[in-house]
């Protein structure tokens, strides 16, 4: 599983994007972020407060209990800016 | 469809022409340019912001500008359509996006621009940071930007 | 103030790049194109139109056109208003009108933008007479625009 | 007194513009144009619907009961289709 981070995200975690294999419970991307989240004091805090983390996966927006699989492209941003 | 993410600056008076080009049913094309402001918006601070750089998300925005294109289509009846916006370092007074529609009618091609550039505000994944004399920031998303897009929902076709 | 009435095209890149160069404040600048169809618009007949003349009353055009853009910097935060219109014979495809405002806020923008061309739709004294394969005939006043005008109305600063 | 006539108003009268001197009586806008009807059928003809007569003096549009004197600049037309 492929996951992007950007803007404040990507500069607070440190990396631009990796690849993650996930325990078996990680079914949806709040799992996903709860286990992001216990990689590290950087993950900890960039995903504290979920009410301005937003999650793309495959490039379309998504909530918080849809499901990732192997594959995926995540992408976790803060929200958009641009116009 | 016509979705640009682009470096460059662009003609708008070209980019304008080319959508009306053609086609004389059109009565006339609406458009709005975005431009870099000198100064932060909205957390009134102040600081004057010396250079802006707008990051995205290739392949993402492409497609949700061309997915808001497409809704803006449905809703109106329009002859053209162009978003094009611009990531990387811009100065105050660059241009950052471009947003037009051709229509037979007036009434389409406003509201259907301003839809584009209210959504696109708030769904294209673009971020801005600026650059003041007390260093680099994130520009925060504004509420406001949120309960412009809201409205068009209240309004669906 | 910038107004103007004349026969010449214009070219819109250059009047919305003058409207925001040099006030870093501007957040963007919203206009509107508006062009000469080749269909008669509203009674159906579908007759192409192969040219149109506009004819106008010198003098008052330019004073009206002014109270216009006066009204709008009145109701909207504006940094920047041009409104050029043309006279004459003008052809399928050609620019007839350009309206621009500039602003902090592209709210502010686009709202005064689509007044500007609703009112003076309905009190820039200016008249079209088409040429068809029937021969010429003027254009009829719309009830439509007397009713986008209307709205504005309803809401005075 | 100057009369300026446009489109459709200026082709079926045959002017564009003529300078009148109205009987003492008439005082108004609408007396001008009921003056003006009396002076020939196009007049008569062109200005026999009064809900398409716009008129304006000294550039500002005004209603039928407005004054008109010597030195004013009147202008009838119909409703206006720029823009």
């Amino acid at each position: 599983m492929r996951i992007l981070y950007f803007a404040w995200l990507r500069a607070k975690i440190g990396t631009a994007e990796e690849e993650v294999a996930p325990p078996a419970g990680v079914a949806t991307t709040g799992d996903l972020i709860t286990w992001l989240q216990s990689r590290g004091p950087n993950y900890a805090d960039a995903l504290a407060n979920r009410a301005v983390v937003k999650v793309a996966v495959n490039q379309d927006y998504v909530s918080m209990d849809h499901p990732v699989a192997p594959g995926d492209e995540v992408a976790l941003f803060p929200p958009v800016t641009g116009g | 469809m016509a979705i640009r993410v682009q470096a460059e600056d662009f003609d708008v008076g070209a980019e304008l022409a080319a959508l009306s080009d053609g086609n004389p049913s059109i009565g006339g094309v609406a458009s709005f340019v975005g431009l870099v402001r000198d100064m932060s918006k909205g957390d009134g601070s102040g600081d004057s912001v010396s250079a802006m750089t707008l990051e995205h998300y290739p392949g993402m925005t492409e497609r949700q500008l061309a997915a808001i294109e497409a809704e803006a289509r449905t809703r109106w009846p329009l002859d053209g359509v162009l978003i094009i916006h611009r990531y990387g370092r811009l100065l105050p007074g660059d241009r950052i996006v471009l947003a037009a529609c051709a229509s037979a009618h007036r009434a389409a091609a406003f509201e259907a621009c301003w839809f584009l550039m209210d959504w696109l505000k708030t769904k294209a994944p673009f971020w801005k940071q600026e650059e003041t004399p007390a260093g680099a920031r994130w520009v925060a998303a504004k509420e406001e930007d949120d309960q412009a897009a809201e409205r068009w929902y209240k309004r669906a076709p």
